[in-house]
């Protein structure tokens, strides 16, 4: 990457994004949400720390955007599993850019996420890798990659993006 | 422990005692009585391919190490240190020359037999034998494996393996057969999902035909809306394709059918499945013809078994290759690993099938399984109201057929429950291992 | 489970064992005997105006649900699907047509009746019956509410309501005549507080007397130094008005004076209480006037009953409109519920002060709750000590003196922790509801 | 709000502030706290996530300065439920600036506060929601409030403010 | 309970049965009859110097108070108040007048006997007797302490602490006989350490001399693969010296020799041990001299035992001046506090190097202890298998020497593990004072 | 510290710095974390929260950089404790500059540090005191203080630095 054009980067603005981010699903506010993902944008949660793709080793999340679709739909109906209070908190720290072309910049942070659901809080914690192509004056994710700590190991179900 | 006469209490033609699901006595006793003598799916040989290559893993409780030897063999030995009683291998695969035991530094060979010990002199007139098995990891009382799926038992008089699986055998091997090489190999790490409920209310599941329109009911309508915003001309997009199915009518799970077993194992479909309707993949029908001529391969792709139960340790499907361990951690809990597997010689694109199909249905993520979860915690914690005390099972009942060996009835009958739980009795109601090793 | 002899020697006059706050087997023995035979408070009517609305919650560990029916009439039903024993209605409040499993979605009208079963037609032949009892969400033994406070108990052999409340009804009746409508509604969601003690602490203390000057001192001093900074001439803010009370002499809770009616209730006050010279509400004593006249209005304003317990489930105010739950979890944990209440034509001034009041005693964040909670944990903590086995409740023994069914005695006493355990131990040496059925 | 107004906001005074308060209550230092806050301040923690007002419907925390000066003064006696030590690391991210009209300004930021109480480490998590008034170059808090994830679900005793 | 047969037969002279580890029922039984009749250690007196002064602590799961009374005796009194049993002083040290529960306001000497009950007229004619012991916060039955070294038991038939100490005190006495004032003071809070395991693998590892150089080999090589880069002409820094011998061959191990002493004590070492080579402290030599004069100083100094285990509680070393106290929790859990010792009257630098001792070998943090917890663990893990149930102690037997009292033999001898379970089956098969106070 | 110098400071800079230690800890790189410590510097975890020194009283961690080279050997041994996965996610934040006097820089944050080992996964969160030196435009570490709030409650193993 060209200095001159990772001068041009504020981290600011990209910090300022993922927590717009984090907050959607805070909020729960899926419709928003989506809206801030490409239209060949996906969200993946693998199993296991150097997992090569998502295609042929199982992953916890690999929604491209028409399964986000689906998530969106769903999460309004009546599923057994959704007619519980969803709620988190997420921290989002140490926020570093990895890379940036002048069109695509590679994030990566450390997260913290309180999520509360059933009656119970658990803290899921790990690294966020985002793949942000420049949109106009903001970004639009085009990858979010999520490593939590104990991808491989038993989890109880996930409800919701972290 | 129980005797006898209060364990038959339990079961009932129509229905089970609720304590089957929530008596922590109970739990120990199925550890011993049935985890203890059923033949237990370890893992699969691709995961130990070289000599010295081992998994370490558990049956029941119990923590065991299936390990490829110096002479190619798979032994399955109990992970415990001959010396006090230390795990050696931790959870896992790995790849060693030999054991050897952190705390003291005993040595083990890849069959489990003692290799050395420490400063040895030590143990002059004290009656110590290298020889002897109690100095060593105890092989377990046997192992064996069938088209690479390693199994072992605990129970020396248990019946050999191909007696166990009986016909259930035949999920694996369509499995396999489903490989234009005729094996499977395991494709990375599993899944692994915690459940809140009893390991047998997982299993029971997955025979149950009466509550995928219900308790999916919801993505299958999710996607039902979306799939009508989509251009009319271009076929459905594959997540349709696998989503579809868990909204099929009662008659189609009816006409599906459902199959029993000797051992509690059982199936649902045969010819005709929630997978059955799949679309074909490119350069896949050539090489199965390439390898097996086409009668055999219209054959082999012509079985299409639902979800395959081998009790009570796994489940499996033929045309998805996957599987679906239970392990039981106590009275109201239990971990579900899925697994999945690759077809040697067929497309890649058959593995992402599989994947996807795993990734919709089974992840913790899905918008599947955290439905069944969600029941299965629900029903666990009301089970123990005093308003009622039985789990029903008598849909129905006496409409069963007898096939040889096997039980039919119309899909969504409970043949399935009260199979499970013929086997269940009969397990908890003969003397354990244990028992008879005194 | 332990026999009645072993029971009884757990109270004696003067004092009881540890083991009956300390025991796990006595804790499983009070959910079947006390909590399956009291009369328990479930909620308020104002929980459920419209038909179709419910509440679901717990008697002891049973899981039950309150709902309004077509009829307008409220149910108490257990919340266990008659199927396979899915918990049907999630905790809290809701509104539905009828209720249906998620699992295999059985329906069931409002009063738990089963209302329909899908594929019926699988169920032929096998001796189901839509009518059978055993197919229906279970109404619960027996169900009542007194002034909107809904109760129900899981004894079909109980006293009536009316009986069971005696005169720990004027509580609630007071509580209710301070609207000028006759009538108080639930005012929001519940304080819920985790306590690591045994349920009855909890309950015990609120006729503790002895406690307050000691273990809410800290706070009562802090107020003071404040107050002592604050200008002379205005008056001392409400939060002064309803902290210093808990610093009261023994003097002043002596006259106050304790009662302990049958079934354990009992009350602190009467006439006299820590909320008697609460500041007047404007608008509020011409409203009362306007609905009762004048001596009506004075001799309602005039009861002040401090805490007033419904053993073994609750305890209410009247003066300050908030009732407090326990739910019993296990032998050392438990929740403390604590609800409000507003009186229907009163100014909302009384609300705010009754939210007041609950925030700076009742709260988990206020200075008064985590100091009694401190007490509960290091009793139960120390309980456990070889050097002595009992726990002392001999205070002003043989200094009661009966009036009807009332004993009556100066307010520091323990009389109330004797009444109780009268109750406690009727309960627990009388066979239980299951004994009867079988 | 006027943009015009909004580019006189630098983020990084707000979040410096932020931290101090968090700062006061890690040291347990509720003379410093309190100094921070208006006249007419108050610190709020509701029961439900919807809660109107602190009036009508019970919380958990609604000091207003008065409350605030008897914990402090409670906080230096001997109640038996403060006799243990009470630590607590705050941290506080996603810090978003709401509105700001030139005198006060709304600031939303998530919080994960690790607290430390009678042995036990507790995770509380949620939202802040501080409306700042502007105090020459440094803010007043005008209020507080905390929305934790679980604040309707059955917690244990809360001796500090979080 | 289990009877003494039953007890007995999980002690053979060669091996333990895994129940010792794993069973909840004898963890229960180990609280009465061996913690509730051994002397155990509390605190040193350095902890409590003046009047009011006091230490909260635990005998097993009994909650003690060791504080400093007026007289400046040393009184261990129950932590439990007579009136309802709260724990009146909290964990760790403070000071105090008197003692004061926070709950009613009872107050006590600091000998633990009733000073005040509040209000006490209420107690009149109830048979309430201040001087009754019931209505103190009792002693324990016997206290004494060696050296200022504080013990305590709850067993008024056990022996004095002198005869239960016996030839392990001299571990003690040297410790403060290195000290040129003949006193050691405790420097400051201990660490602590939870460990994954039953109380007894701790205690038993500390005489393990055949796991050192396997579990804490890696540190070992580590060490010495840094040392090698070192310059060759300075001498090796402190903490390799502190390191290196714990990589010490099984042939030192030996020769260092393992001593069994009544109750369970033990020793490793005695002339020589992984401590002998420490280079000198400047300064130190001259003051002890200057004290002892130097044939006594040769005879102090030349002192090295290894680990000398006081049974059941605690062990200490001599000349590092630090103990290990073992805390049950349950079964399978139990806590380490690392306590460290400053030599009144001797350089700074030695406490300096029993920090760093501690650092490096007993933290939490150190590349030793961890290694040690996780054979624990694995131990606690793999014990429950089926494949054997016993764990070996062999090792050695039959190549003792009697000394008097004491067992002498090789180091790597198991020599040390048959002692402790010599005096555990004594403890546990022998009526608990429980049962005589009956 | 003078205003003059004190503006020179920009705490982008120091926060990039202390993201960049922990993300050696969290990728497990204790190579390149050495290099971030002075010659004389130090890692200091105390056991009291009023500690004075890490000589005269025990403390869970206390290495200088040759302590730190024998663990960062050691870390790539066979220790049985170490056969385990050890991942972590480090959020560090509410990051303050106490004194700066041009060359010495001593910053204070509050740090969470989500810890996965042996299966489990553990939340240690305090306060981070990092004393800096400052190395042409970047940092070396002349001590990193860790107090966790827990320091004096029995802990499980700690097999890495936090
Ligand atoms: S326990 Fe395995 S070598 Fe000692
Ligand atoms: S369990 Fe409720 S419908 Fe099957
Ligand atoms: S319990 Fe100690 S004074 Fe009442
Ligand atoms: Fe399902
Ligand atoms: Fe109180
Ligand atoms: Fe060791």
């Amino acid at each position: 990457m060209t200095t001159a054009a990772l001068e041009k980067l504020d981290i600011r603005d990209i910090e300022a994004f993922l927590y717009r981010e984090a907050d959607c699903l805070d909020r729960t506010d899926l419709d928003a949400w989506i809206e801030l993902y490409a239209e060949d944008g996906s969200y993946w949660m693998p199993v296991t720390p150097d997992q090569p793709d998502p295609f042929t080793h199982i992953s916890l999340f690999y929604d491209d955007r028409l399964l986000m679709e689906i998530r969106r739909i769903n999460f309004t109906q009546d599923a057994s599993s959704l007619i519980y209070a969803v709620r988190s908190s997420h921290i989002i720290g140490n926020v570093r850019i990895k890379s940036w072309d002048g069109e695509i910049a590679e994030v990566t942070s450390n997260f913290h996420a309180a999520f509360f659901y059933r009656g119970e809080q658990t803290l899921y914690a790990g690294r966020y890798t985002h793949t942000l192509r420049k949109n106009g004056d903001s970004w639009l994710i085009q990858r979010k990659r999520v490593d939590i700590l104990n991808a491989d190991q038993p989890l109880k179900s996930l409800v919701l993006y972290l | 422990m129980y005797d006898i006469a209060h364990i038959q209490n339990l079961v009932e033609p129509n229905r089970v005692h609720r304590d089957v699901y929530l008596d922590p006595q109970i739990f120990d006793m199925e550890m011993i009585h049935v985890w203890g003598k059923a033949w237990v799916y370890l893992g699969h040989e691709s995961q130990i391919k070289n000599p010295g290559d081992y998994y370490a893993t558990t049956i029941g409780k119990e923590n065991v190490v299936m390990v490829r030897g110096k002479d190619g063999k798979v032994h399955v030995i109990h992970n415990r240190c001959a010396h006090k009683g230390v795990k050696v291998a931790t959870e896992g695969c790995g790849s060693v020359k030999g054991f050897k035991c952190p705390y003291h530094g005993w040595t083990y060979n890849l069959d489990g037999t003692l290799q050395g010990v420490p400063a040895r002199a030590g143990y002059a007139d004290t009656g110590f034998d290298m020889a002897d098995p109690k100095f060593h990891m105890q092989k377990v009382a046997q192992s064996d494996s069938y088209r690479g799926f390693v199994f072992a038992t605990l129970d020396a008089n248990a019946p050999s393996l191909k007696t166990f699986l009986g016909d259930a055998a035949a999920t694996l091997d369509n499995m396999c057969d489903r490989s234009p090489e005729g094996e499977v190999e395991v494709a990375g790490a599993p899944l692994r999902y915690i459940h809140d409920c009893n390991w047998k209310m997982f299993i029971e599941n997955l025979n149950d035909a009466m509550h995928p329109m219900v308790a999916h009911g919801s993505v299958g309508n999710s996607t039902k809306r979306l799939a009508a915003k989509l251009p009319k001309d271009v076929p459905y997009p594959r997540e349709a394709e696998i989503i579809f199915p868990f909204n099929s009518s009662y008659q189609f799970f009816d006409a599906m059918g459902v199959t029993g077993l000797p051992y509690g194992h059982g199936y649902m479909g045969g010819k005709q499945s929630i997978h059955s309707s799949y679309s074909d993949v490119p350069g896949y029908w050539d090489a199965m013809v390439k390898s097996y001529g086409e009668d055999r391969t219209k054959e082999i792709l012509s079985q299409n078994r639902h979800n395959t139960i081998f009790y009570p340790s796994f489940t499996a499907k033929d045309a998805i290759q996957a599987v679906r361990l239970v392990k039981p951690i106590s009275v109201d809990k239990c971990v579900v690993e899925s697994w999945h597997f690759r077809l040697k010689g067929a497309p890649e694109d058959l593995l992402r099938r599989t994947i996807l199909y795993s990734r919709l249905i089974n992840s913790n993520a899905s918008m599947v399984g955290p439905d069944d979860w969600d029941c299965y915690s629900r029903m666990q914690e009301s089970l123990r109201s005093d308003s009622y005390e039985w789990v029903d099972i008598r849909r129905g009942i006496g409409k069963e057929d007898h096939e040889g060996q096997a039980l039919r009835s119309f899909g969504t009958s409970d043949l399935s429950f009260r199979n499970q739980y013929k086997a269940w009795l009969a397990y908890m109601t003969t003397s354990s291992t244990k028992e008879r090793a005194a």
